[in-house]
């Protein structure tokens, strides 16, 4: 496999398709993700945003099409492999291990990220491998002081931000962050845009928002997604200024 | 103006923790009322509490002057509640038009006023929930607390999800409900709307009222201290 | 590991099951001492189920065939050893053995071996399609063994002497009761160890949201199918030592009520509690025996005491003992 | 001419089966609750109808009875027991389930004596008829055919048509919201559970008028039940439906011919023995190929793990 | 000197009819014996029709209760599980029912006596009767696993005509329109069929509605007097084979059904009569020796020096009993449904595994 140049993209996309019946969910999108930026995603509900995001990770199958991730092409791969290859999502509806603790789902992260689960006798709470980068990942996230509680006794803004604290344990190549800025609230909002846009160094990513204040904040490109096509590439300047992404999407926010 | 509302000292507990520590609101037949607060203070437990999805320790809960204490949840559906909950909560098997008319009660609200509403889910209308985006989801749950015909409408986070256009047009909604007298309480993190369409916020705080006042009163300095502006 | 209440509360258990043994040893009362080992051994059967059921979440109404597999391996060795015949010649010669160091290897390959072909059939489907598929195959087995002569069919298999431990007479029961407890105690470490580490988190986590896992990179089915035969085989021993206890198997344990009796234990217990099923089949078995004596009607009397419990202590008798629901 | 009759028994067992199932199709299929006692409510319903028509004369209120009989015992264990475990684990239905069993059956034993009871058809319903074709069949056979439809056709519409079944199916999806929206949820599954319960006892009277009125009558019919609601897919009466006729026809034909195809292969008396095995295993066997294959049954809704 | 007895028999669930008969015909032959009865100490545990459990529980009856005698066991799976090793133990086992073929033969054991019958004897009477009849061609059929697989040799063993067709039903069974359908269709002039318990009843039920009308033949089991009132008129006129019925003429029996009916308010059913016969046979035993002095009182036991409810009764070399054997008819009496003896089947017959016991 050839070494991928520093400004190849990491993530490309060419032509997918997927249709649910007679609903092109998905029609003929090409996007890519370059090293260092941070590609929001927009469109107006059931645009096909998350049917995408699914795609890529390998929990829908398209119709038609192909992904490309580091030079390689992925669309053999089932999702566990994809996300070992390093592509990390979140969830748009929390998606937790309700009966674990913050700290538990955080390093069941970690140690989904090293590989190495086929581990029987080590204590994992006892694992500092594990349990250091999970702090360190729970206090990035604003969940300081909260790792031990069960998830499923976090409030809906805690579980959003323990759902970021498990994509950031993954130390992926690529994330796909499906609104993560939802249920955040207002000081949540400003935290994780803060630490999205310091991230953006360490790996890319592709984000998916309807919080206009954050992506115009955070994004360095911007896709508009419409019926499952894209009709728009651009700067944050070129989208706002764009009638028909005013009209469908934006409204007054533009 | 009637009170339909009025929570005093309530609090409660889920399990051993205790959540809410004396949560005091008011909310007058007509108005609507914001509930504020950061991540985990509390919010969506007095709601559940105003709903009886789970039963208060302490305090008093009335409901258009009436102890609902003792009530069940569908009673105080039946008397009028209608909630939009966090996290949509649609019924996943279901089909649109099953989850729209699963409760629907007699009134002002139809499916035909709903669609009108979110155009989006007469097109869905045979697609279970389960399928749905998250948007689609969101409106499915407003439409679906509006079927009910509620004089209370109770709003979680409803427009988490939604895109600013749709957004746009929900608070559109909440004005024209508000002029059409429903009363409504809800939970949202646009302050800039809030400001628009609410008569007075109530600021909760590990699990206290720590401020009830007119909407205009809410100052900068206030929101900086108990909402991290 | 630090002394919480909940290894207290294990440790308890253990103890009491052994004092109740050597007690009613000392008391010359070898009944009780058989009652004491059905208990460990049916505890055993139970903490390799819960091992699928409770913490993975692997619902197996089949499990039976595990233990059935332990058994008919145990007989048919020991049956083997006494005629001097061999078991098989092809692919290779099998002789019998009534040696136990050498049936329990034999019982457990072969209960995992017949695990990890179920399992993998199995865990393609989830929920209550698992609980039924799982049946399906140990019904297959259980009618197979039913109208096939060769081992007895439906009459069962007696192979009248108990097999050897070396250095021990295993048909003193009290020394019986010690080598079945060792293997329990033996089995609880081996459970609490392996549900603690990296595995058991997965484990756990898979079943709880598989969806949220597959996301980690972590693939739910191969770490499903790993502790779905870990619990095969496990219960495949608790099936040999079984056969032996009766010096007999049959198909009786193969059938879905055997199933569903471990399955009771562990409820009973305490689901994905360590020591949920030794109390639940300890429970089980006393209530059995004491309530057996007060009138015909017996059962009647156990399923009002067993609905009593599932009303009043959701989490089990470890629930109660320990105040609290289950947690991860 | 045999295959004919052969394929008609395993339409008639299809429907036998599907009305054995169809009270389980609901309380398993379309509340989700697992009740390990469903058989117990088949066996009461056929006791009761046995002890009536005993005491009266009369098949028809024996009939009647079984339904009510059943459906009260249902409505009784809803309100004493199952209430409380829909916000439970599946497992803590399975054990209080497993525990009604026990009470049923001794509770059956100790009210009706340890014997067999009588129970059998009015001279209205008894007797052979002879169909098209020259086949004689006997009429409570077309009878069971014409139920079996009959409460197909009535529980699919009410699930997939009335406001009832909705609310259930929404009830089953999340409990508490539904609640939340004003609908009184536990009065609604007290309903659907003792109309499945008098569903059971009801099919108990039927099938147990052909078969034997005996404690521990409903143990099979609960497997073979799970089993035709499974292949089907759960929460679908269509499901419950197609899963019978197949459950039926398979055992049936199996049996019917699996012998003979294998006295070509064996002689006669190990191609029986091993014939009859192999049809005693089909339907498991059926099942597994059904469920590796179609993991959500051949009707069940799709994903959503 | 008491001796102590322990009963192993199914008490509780779907089977418990045939151990409560069991249960009650031995506990009325001690009443009936008075002062002699109350020289038996019993121990009656239930064996909830499980193989393990009845194991388990004779271990505790010869560990603790330490009993000299062992009995009761209705199944024979259950007989297999605890027989052998009980006898190995040096208790006695007299068996009520349950009597396979293996503890005839080459298992048999000084110890264990059947007064009942060997399983195959009913079965072989039946096909004798079916000879006797002229039946020219029979339809046979069994559940598929070992009792039923030896109903089917046994019948065979003495039936001279033609098997038409020879078919296993499944284990539990309980819907039989497709063998119903292949009787239909067969060119048999008699069906003779062995289906114990409910499987019976269903069967009989759904061949009476079926209209095919070809005269059934079968073992005692399915008409005894604990199924036939569940079977109804459908098993009217059915021809069945047995050592004993309840209008046997002789003054044992006699007594015994007016006893049996005095004291349960019902018709004794095979079971009872065989375990009636049992504690009749351990009675006659203690009256002549010492229950520890194990020769001596083995030797009693095989002298068979009681009254049988069955008139004449001796033990063959393998302590198997050699009997008559009688074809009965279900009747209607009154109210009730039973059998009537229309006339013999077998007289004197052994079982044909005694040559292989080596005693
Ligand atoms: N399995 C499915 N079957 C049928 N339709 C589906 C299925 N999954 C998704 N859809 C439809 O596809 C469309 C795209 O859905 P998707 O979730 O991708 O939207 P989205 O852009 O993420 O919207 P939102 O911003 O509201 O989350 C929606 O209209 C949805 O209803
Ligand atoms: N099911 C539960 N069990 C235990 N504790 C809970 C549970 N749900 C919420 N809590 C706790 O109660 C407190 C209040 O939670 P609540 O959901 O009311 O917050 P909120 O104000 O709605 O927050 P958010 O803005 O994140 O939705 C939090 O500390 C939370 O951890
Ligand atoms: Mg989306
Ligand atoms: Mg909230």
């Amino acid at each position: 496999m050839p070494e991928p140049k520093r400004h190849d993209p990491i993530l490309e996309i060419r032509g997918l398709r997927k249709s649910f019946g007679a609903l092109a969910a998905t029609d003929n999108v090409s996007l890519d993700l370059r090293p260092g930026e941070i590609h929001a995603l927009i469109g107006p509900n059931g645009a096909g945003k998350s049917t995408l995001i699914k795609q890529i990770v390998g929990e829908i199958r398209p119709d038609a099409g192909t992904i490309r991730f580091e030079g390689q092409v992925i669309d053999g791969l089932d999702a566990a492999a994809r996300a070992r290859l390093g592509l990390a999502r979140s969830f748009q509806v929390s998606s937790v291990i309700a009966d674990f603790t913050a700290l538990q789902n955080v390093m069941l992260a970690v140690a989904g990220a090293s590989g190495a689960v086929f581990r029987f006798h080590r204590p994992a709470l006892a694992d500092r491998k594990l349990t250091e980068p999970a702090l360190f990942h729970i206090e990035q996230a604003g969940l300081a002081g909260r790792h031990l509680v069960p998830a499923a006794a976090l409030s809906h803004g805690e579980r959003r931000k323990l759902e970021i604290a498990m994509a950031l344990a993954l130390r992926p190549r690529a994330f796909l962050l499906d609104e993560p800025m939802a249920g955040m609230g207002l000081e949540g909002g400003w935290q994780l845009t803060a630490i999205l846009s310091e991230l953006r160094a360490e790996a890319p990513i592709l984000l998916v928002e309807h919080d206009m204040d954050a992506v115009f904040a955070l994004a360095d490109r911007v896709s508009v997604l419409v019926y499952g096509r894209v009709i728009a590439t651009g700067s944050v300047a070129e989208i706002r200024a764009n009638p028909e992404v005013r009209r469908s999407y934006l409204g007054e926010e533009a | 103006m009637t009170r339909l509302l009025e929570l005093r000292d309530v609090t409660a507990c889920y399990g051993p923790v205790q959540a809410l520590f004396g949560i005091t609101l008011d909310l007058d037949q007509g108005e609507v009322v914001a509930l504020m607060g950061r991540n985990g203070m509390g919010k969506t437990t007095t709601i559940r509490c105003i709903s009886r999805l789970m039963p208060h320790s302490g305090g008093s809960l009335r409901l258009a002057g009436r102890d609902i204490a003792g009530l069940t949840a569908p009673k105080v559906a039946r008397l009028g509640v209608g909630l939009v909950p966090e996290g949509r909560r649609c019924f996943a098997p279901l089909t649109v038009a099953e989850n729209l008319t699963v409760a629907a009660r007699p009134g002002p609200w139809d499916m035909a006023r709903v669609c009108a509403l979110f155009p989006r889910l007469r097109e869905r209308m045979g697609q279970v929930a389960r399928t749905l985006s998250g948007g689609e989801q969101q409106m499915l749950a407003i439409g679906r607390a509006l079927m009910t015909n509620p004089r209370l409408l109770v709003l979680d986070e409803a427009t988490e999800g939604l895109a600013p256009v749709v957004r746009h047009e929900i608070w559109q909604a909440v004005r024209r409900l508000k002029a059409e007298g429903l009363s409504i309480l809800l939970v949202d993190k646009s302050l800039r709307e809030i400001a628009q369409v609410a008569d007075r916020a109530v600021i909760v705080e590990r699990g206290a009222t720590v401020w009830q006042g007119g909407i205009a009163d809410l100052t900068a300095d206030l929101a900086d201290r108990y909402l991290g502006v | 590991m630090t002394l919480n209440r909940d290894t207290v509360v294990n440790l308890a258990i253990l103890a009491l099951l052994v004092a109740t043994a050597i007690g009613a040893h000392v008391l010359g009362n070898g009944f009780t001492v058989t009652l004491a080992t059905k208990a460990a051994i049916f505890g055993l059967a139970g903490v390799g189920l819960n091992l699928a059921l409770g913490y993975g979440g692997l619902i197996s109404f089949g499990h039976a065939a595990f233990f059935g597999i332990g058994g008919y391996v145990t007989g048919i060795l020991a049956s083997h050893a006494s005629t001097g015949t061999p078991v098989a010649t092809l692919p290779f010669t099998v002789m019998g053995s009534n040696e136990m160091l050498g049936i329990w290897p034999m019982a457990m390959l072969a209960a995992g071996l017949a695990a990890l072909v179920i399992g993998a059939l199995s865990l393609r489907t989830w929920g209550v399609y698992f609980i039924m598929v799982t049946l399906a195959f140990a019904q297959m087995l259980y009618y197979f063994a039913i109208s096939w002569p060769r081992y007895g069919g439906e009459d069962g298999l007696s192979f009248y002497v108990r097999n050897s431990f070396p250095g021990l007479n295993t048909f003193a029961p009290i020394q019986y009761f010690a080598i079945c407890a060792t293997l329990l105690a033996v089995a609880l470490v081996f459970t609490a160890v392996v549900t603690q580490s990296r595995f058991g988190l997965a484990l756990q986590a898979a079943r709880q949201n598989s969806q949220r896992t597959v996301a980690l990179g972590i693939r739910p089915y191969a770490i499903r199918l790993t502790a779905f035969v870990l619990s095969g085989m496990i219960v495949g021993l608790a099936g040999s030592l079984y056969a032996d206890l009766n010096r007999f198997v049959s198909p009786a344990m193969l059938s879905w009520h055997m199933s569903g009796e471990i399955m009771v234990f562990v409820i009973l217990g305490g689901v994905g509690r360590l020591c949920g099923p030794v109390a639940g089949a300890a429970l089980f078995i006393l209530l059995e025996h004491v309530l057996g004596g007060v009138s015909d009607y017996w059962q009647a009397l156990l399923g009002l005491l067993l609905l009593g419990i599932v009303l009043f202590a959701p989490g089990g008798l470890i629930g109660i003992l320990t105040q609290r629901r289950r947690h991860a | 001419m045999l295959l004919a009759e052969q394929a008609l028994n395993g339409l008639q067992y299809g429907m036998m089966l599907f009305l054995m199932a169809a009270g389980l199709t609901l309380v398993f299929g379309v509340m989700g609750l697992i009740n390990l006692a469903h058989g117990s409510l088949y066996m009461a319903g056929a006791f009761a109808c046995a002890a009536v028509a005993a005491a009266t004369g009369s098949f028809w209120l024996g009939l009647a009875a079984s339904l009510v009989a059943a459906a009260a015992a249902g409505a009784l264990v809803e309100i004493a027991v199952i209430r409380r475990l829909y916000a439970r684990d599946h497992l803590d239905q399975v054990l209080a389930t497993f525990a009604l069993i026990l009470v049923f059956s001794e509770g059956t034993r100790w009210l009706f004596g340890s014997f067999p009871l009588y129970l059998t058809l009015p001279p209205s319903l008894s007797g052979a008829v002879m169909l098209p074709g020259g086949l004689h069949y006997p009429l409570f056979r077309l009878v069971i055919i014409g139920f079996g439809a009959a409460v197909a056709l009535g529980l699919w519409w009410l699930i997939a048509r009335t406001r009832l079944g909705i609310r259930i199916r929404a009830g089953e999806a999340d409990r508490e919201m539904i609640g939340a929206l004003g609908v009184d949820i536990a009065r609604l599954y007290t309903i659907v559970f003792a109309l499945g319960a008098g569903l059971a006892g009801f099919a108990g009277a039927l099938v147990g008028t052909i078969q034997s009125v005996q404690v521990g009558m409903g143990e099979p019919v609960l497997i073979l039940a799970f089993v035709v609601v499974v292949i089907g897919g759960i929460g679908s009466i269509k499901g419950a439906f197609i899963g019978a006729l197949l459950v039926g026809m398979t055992d049936t034909l199996g049996k019917a011919l699996l012998p003979g195809l294998l006295s070509r292969m064996w002689d006669a008396a190990s191609a029986n023995t091993v014939g009859a095995s192999l049809a005693s295993v089909l339907i498991y066997v059926l099942m597994a190929v059904v469920l590796i294959l179609r993991p959500q049954g051949l009707f069940g809704a799709g994903a959503g793990r | 000197e008491p001796v102590k007895v322990g009963m192993i028999t199914t008490l509780s669930g779907g089977g418990a009819g045939l151990g409560v008969d069991t249960r009650d015909g031995f506990l009325l032959a001690l009443k009936n014996a008075g002062e002699a009865g109350q020289q038996v100490e019993l121990v009656i545990e239930d064996d909830q029709q499980k193989p393990d459990v009845a194991v388990q529980i004779a271990d505790k009856m010869i560990q603790s209760d330490q009993v000299d005698v062992l009995t009761g066991i209705v199944w024979s799976n259950l007989a297999m599980a605890v027989v052998p090793a009980a006898v190995a133990q040096d208790k006695f086992y007299l068996s009520s029912n349950a009597a396979p073929s293996q503890l005839a033969g080459a298992g048999c054991h000084p110890k264990y006596f059947s007064v009942s019958y060997q399983n195959d004897n009913l079965h072989e009477a039946a096909g004798a009767h079916a000879t006797d009849a002229g039946i020219g061609k029979v339809f046979i059929m069994a559940p598929n696993y070992p009792a039923g697989q030896d109903s089917l040799a046994g019948f065979k063993r003495y039936y001279k005509g033609e098997v038409a067709s020879e078919v296993y039903t499944q284990v539990g069974q309980t819907d039989y329109a497709g063998e119903i359908a292949q009787i239909r269709a067969s060119d048999a002039d008699a069906v003779f069929f062995f289906l114990p318990g409910g499987m019976g009843i269903a069967f009989m039920k759904q061949y009476a509605e079926s209209g095919v009308g070809k005269p059934l033949i079968g073992p005692a089991f399915s008409f005894s007097q604990d199924i036939l009132p569940a079977v109804g008129d459908a098993a009217l006129g059915v021809k069945n084979t047995a050592q004993w019925s309840k209008d046997l003429e002789n003054q044992a029996n006699a007594a015994f059904v007016e006893t049996f009916q005095a004291e349960y308010g019902r018709l004794p059913s095979l079971y009872a009569a065989q375990a009636y016969d049992t504690a009749n046979l351990l009675l006659s035993a203690m009256a002549k020796a010492d229950v520890d002095d194990a020769d001596a009182f083995r030797a009693a036991l095989a002298q068979a020096d009681f009254p049988s409810v069955r008139g004449k009764f001796r033990f063959g070399p393998n302590q198997h009993p050699i009997q008559d054997y009688y074809v009965r008819e279900v009747v209607r009496e009154g109210e009730v449904l039973t059998n009537k003896i229309i006339g013999p089947a077998m007289a004197d017959h052994g079982d044909a595994y005694a040559e292989q016991c080596k005693m």
